[in-house]
């Protein structure tokens, strides 16, 4: 794969997340503080501009760039964890060549790592690591049933929409909407929402 | 969405250009970085203390950057924690060889980015960096199995106390262990009677009804613990006091500074009334008030409602409280 | 109606009880007449100043009362003028032997109440009593066959100024004269984004749609000279700044003090939006900013809007400006 | 007549001023500073509370320390202008007895008399005196033709009605409403409006 496939996902992404921006900020405003449809398009229009300034040699590269500018740019919470994702993915594909599905998936399993350790959220929460863990799973298993890249990221995104709607009933525990407390139930979190987009922005670019 | 502003995503930038403005004699502002720095600072011995956090609870940060409180403020989005770069820019900008503090109110998004800030700054630099978040809001429950309590109108008062022992001299470890204990020692609750609009939003984050009000908000326009009947001020000021007092506990025969806050839409008029009823409440418990503070301090935009902070307060800390201060938003003795 | 209050009736005194016990070291409160007091006067040979009028528009004018500004100030009901009554105790309370200045704003009734009180006080106790009346607002037009412009924003710049001069020693007519040449040098318009609510009335004063605003409005909750489709920022303060400028007339190569101000419900994040425009607005007319005071000092209740106040300011005045001021509404050099 | 008399008229006039209190505070929201109803009502309960304190010898005694409540409780610019008026008409009346309807109407006089020096009003500057001046007049006229207190009471209470009347299409001069401009056409004077509330009472109890 090729470092412009990874370009057209973020290309992609970026678009996704800014078409969705006020639907995002509407989650966020029922349980939180109605920014997260406006982080995550500030954070990945700057990602476009950094694609229109620079070019990007390897995948690595790319995707390092990709979540220091989303860290530098997003702030909240979401900045650190989608921009310790991209990171973690970068750092995980570095002089990795030809990336396969498995390299994807080891990338993949950094990423989520690297938002498990910042952000310190367990299964239930209701956050996205909500959409993250089960999609990381499903993309493994996937992976080990034979599928191609395309495939594990088709599974990964359904996987992360189930776990988007489960988030629906929980009752918050980390992030703004823990403050909530009961109130929180019956809201579905934004940030599972944006992780979501993002993986199936994956699965319709990276193939 | 009514408010005095041009495009939704210029209101911080132009704010931070008024700020200069307005205060050229006192504050010099980082513009690309959105810094709010000390115009005199920094001054090389003491401490640098720098704070920052989303935008919309004007005059803090940027509002508390002068002699006697902070050496710089990052300003984030509206409501959005601002980014490591910013902290570590700060960090190094008031860096004058005592080490750094960074005041952290406790929500998820700046914590996460002051703690990559103080990882990034002690490796590039050699900065020493402490930090200390602060958790007062006693509206959250159950807050040890969640994300915990928001920093909220604590952090006003403890940016004060600690500005005056870092203009001391004070040692960076003793610095922080002062933020500690003001943080230890501090509580607040607050409610609101309207919801506040984030400008790239366009409308407001919760309706209530005419007759509503939520108890137990925070600082970022996010609905409260419970929506409540509207209520008179004695039964309003009943509801942030009571928890306040119960929670520390603060008994009879304590010392307190007393802290009345608007949300940033509820003028000044109420404030006072609210303090009338909030310090008979505390009278009635046989809490003395050492030192008070009425007025938006620490606010939600344009959001009407109010906060109630006690700290109690023994001789060093109302000796701190009282020390020169020169601010946009807090000043006396200079 | 939303509000911080208990009893609509009981919003003024209440409010006062919260300022005397927030203010203990320096306001003495008289609240059987509703007079705010000065802890520390009256100061032999001083002359004293008072003030006062309608409530609903803190800061001013309690909370102007203090070390170099004024030694007194009414508080009436919500946007009424104080009574005679009030007016004639406060000027025997501040009488140090050098006479009273009586600091009115332009409204029929405060004119007519004070003028009552002066007469009163006059043919009582003896008392010299001086009166200055403030008339700045420029949207009041033929403003020569009406009763004249409102006396809005000068006023406290005003209150400032003359008070530092009251307490260098200055005699009574030197005062006068002073506060005199102040009116005379100060031009204001305000505008709303929204109507208040008068606690007495239980609802808005005026409604205004989502997208429009009043332009030309006085502190009262009165409607504006025209109502207008909403606007950005920018266009509003040329709206403000222009016919400001054009009627002292300000001229390139003017200083002057800058005094944007907040109608109560304005949040200080959006009023230093505004400052940047004015500042740009008067730096292209060449119009230099010596001094300026960004916030909600002038207040209309809970109405969200704003007012731009200029006033020339030549050195005697920016040095005055500058002099020590203690008061809950503005402080520095103590 | 008797002081009691006039005891009535204030008591009636404070019982209308409370029941129309919020339509002269509505009045007074369209081209003023929504105030008028209350700060009537509260002037003329204090003057009722006056009158469970005291009692009063002579109708001037009454009248003026009326006015002098008046002046002490209502502030504002209604409260120096009633206040004026009922002073005035006390000390008019001061030592004069049987008080007949001329002698009512002397005091009448200096009473309005009072307002337009401290107001400065002219007709059609749109203000209270707009109702008082015609009023005046049409009381006089009364008297003139033969008429008994009661119908000139009658016949100044119709010509303040008018007077009121005729100020909705004038745009005001005086008072806060002129602030307005043009805009404080097509609304009618709060002051007018209490005026003729307060000598309808008259005509209800003075006879
Ligand atoms: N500790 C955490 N771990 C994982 N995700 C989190 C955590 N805290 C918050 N989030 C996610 O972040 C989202 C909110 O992001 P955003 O609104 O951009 O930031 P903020 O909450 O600072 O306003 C939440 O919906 C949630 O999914
Ligand atoms: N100069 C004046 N002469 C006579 N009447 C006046 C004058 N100015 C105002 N008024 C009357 O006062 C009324 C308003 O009274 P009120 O609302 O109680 O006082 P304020 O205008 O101070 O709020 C107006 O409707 C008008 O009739
Ligand atoms: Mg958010
Ligand atoms: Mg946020
Ligand atoms: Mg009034
Ligand atoms: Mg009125």
């Amino acid at each position: 794969m090729e470092v412009g496939t990874f370009v057209s996902w973020l290309r992609d992404a970026a678009s996704t997340m800014h078409d969705n921006a006020s639907y995002l900020t509407g989650l966020d405003s029922a349980i939180g503080d109605a920014d997260h449809g406006a982080n995550m398009d500030r954070g990945f229009q700057a990602v476009v501009a950094l694609l229109e300034e620079s070019s990007f040699e390897s995948v690595d590269e790319l995707m390092k760039k990709a979540g220091m500018t989303l860290v530098s740019k997003v702030g909240g919470a979401s900045g650190p964890l989608y921009g310790t994702f991209f990171l973690r993915f970068g750092t995980a594909l570095a002089g990795v060549s030809p990336i396969t599905a498995e390299a994807v998936g080891e990338a993949f399993r950094a990423g989520v790592g690297g938002i498990l350790q910042r952000g310190k959220a367990e299964l239930g929460d209701k956050t996205m690591y909500d959409a993250w863990a089960p999609a990381l799973d499903a993309y493994d298993a996937a992976v080990a049933d034979g599928s191609d890249l395309a495939g594990a990221l088709t599974a990964a995104a359904e996987a992360a929409a189930k776990g988007r709607d489960a988030t629906v009933p929980l009752v918050a525990r980390k992030g703004r909407a823990s403050y909530l407390g009961e109130r929180s139930a019956g809201h579905q979190d934004p940030g599972a929402t944006s992780t979501t987009l993002l993986l199936e922005s994956a699965a319709r670019t990276l193939a | 969405m009514k408010k005095l502003i041009n495009e939704p995503g210029d209101v911080v930038s132009e704010a931070l250009r008024g700020m200069a403005a307005a205060h050229p004699d006192r504050l010099r502002v980082d513009h690309e970085n959105r810094i709010v720095y000390r115009k005199d600072g920094p001054r090389p011995g003491k401490v640098g203390l720098i704070s920052g956090g989303g935008s919309g609870h004007e005059p803090m940060h940027g509002g508390f950057v002068g002699l006697g409180m902070l050496d710089a403020a990052c300003a984030g989005e509206v409501f959005t924690s601002p980014v490591p770069d910013q902290m570590m820019a700060a960090t190094r900008g008031v860096d004058a060889g005592a080490g750094v503090l960074h005041i952290v109110k406790n929500y998820t998004g700046d914590v996460m980015n002051f703690e990559m800030a103080a990882e990034l700054a002690a490796a590039d630099a050699g900065t020493e960096v402490l930090s200390v978040v602060t958790n007062d809001d006693v509206a959250v429950q159950d807050s040890l199995y969640t994300a915990g309590r928001r920093g909220v109108g604590v952090t006003v008062l403890l940016e004060k106390i600690v500005g005056a022992a870092a203009e001391e001299g004070r040692s960076l470890q003793e610095v922080a262990d002062l933020a500690t204990r003001v943080n230890d020692n501090g509580r607040s609750m607050g409610m609101a009677l309207t919801s506040c609009t984030v400008p790239a939003a366009g409308k407001p984050t919760f309706e209530l009804a005419d007759n509503e009000m939520e108890v137990g908000i925070g600082i970022h326009g996010e609905p409260g613990r419970q929506r409540l009947p509207l209520a008179p001020a004695s039964e309003i000021a009943a509801m942030l006091v009571d928890p306040v007092v119960g929670d520390l506990p603060y008994q009879q025969g304590d010392a307190v500074i007393a802290f009345v806050n608007g949300m940033g839409g509820t003028p000044l008029i109420e404030l006072y009334l609210m303090y009338n009823e909030v310090a008979q409440l505390l009278d009635r418990a046989g809490i003395t008030v050492a030192r008070s503070l009425v007025g938006n301090y620490i606010t939600s935009l344009e959001m009407a409602g109010c906060s109630v902070t006690l700290l109690k307060a023994d001789d060093e800390l109302v000796r701190l409280w009282d020390a020169p201060v020169n601010t946009p938003g807090l000043r006396w003795g200079v």
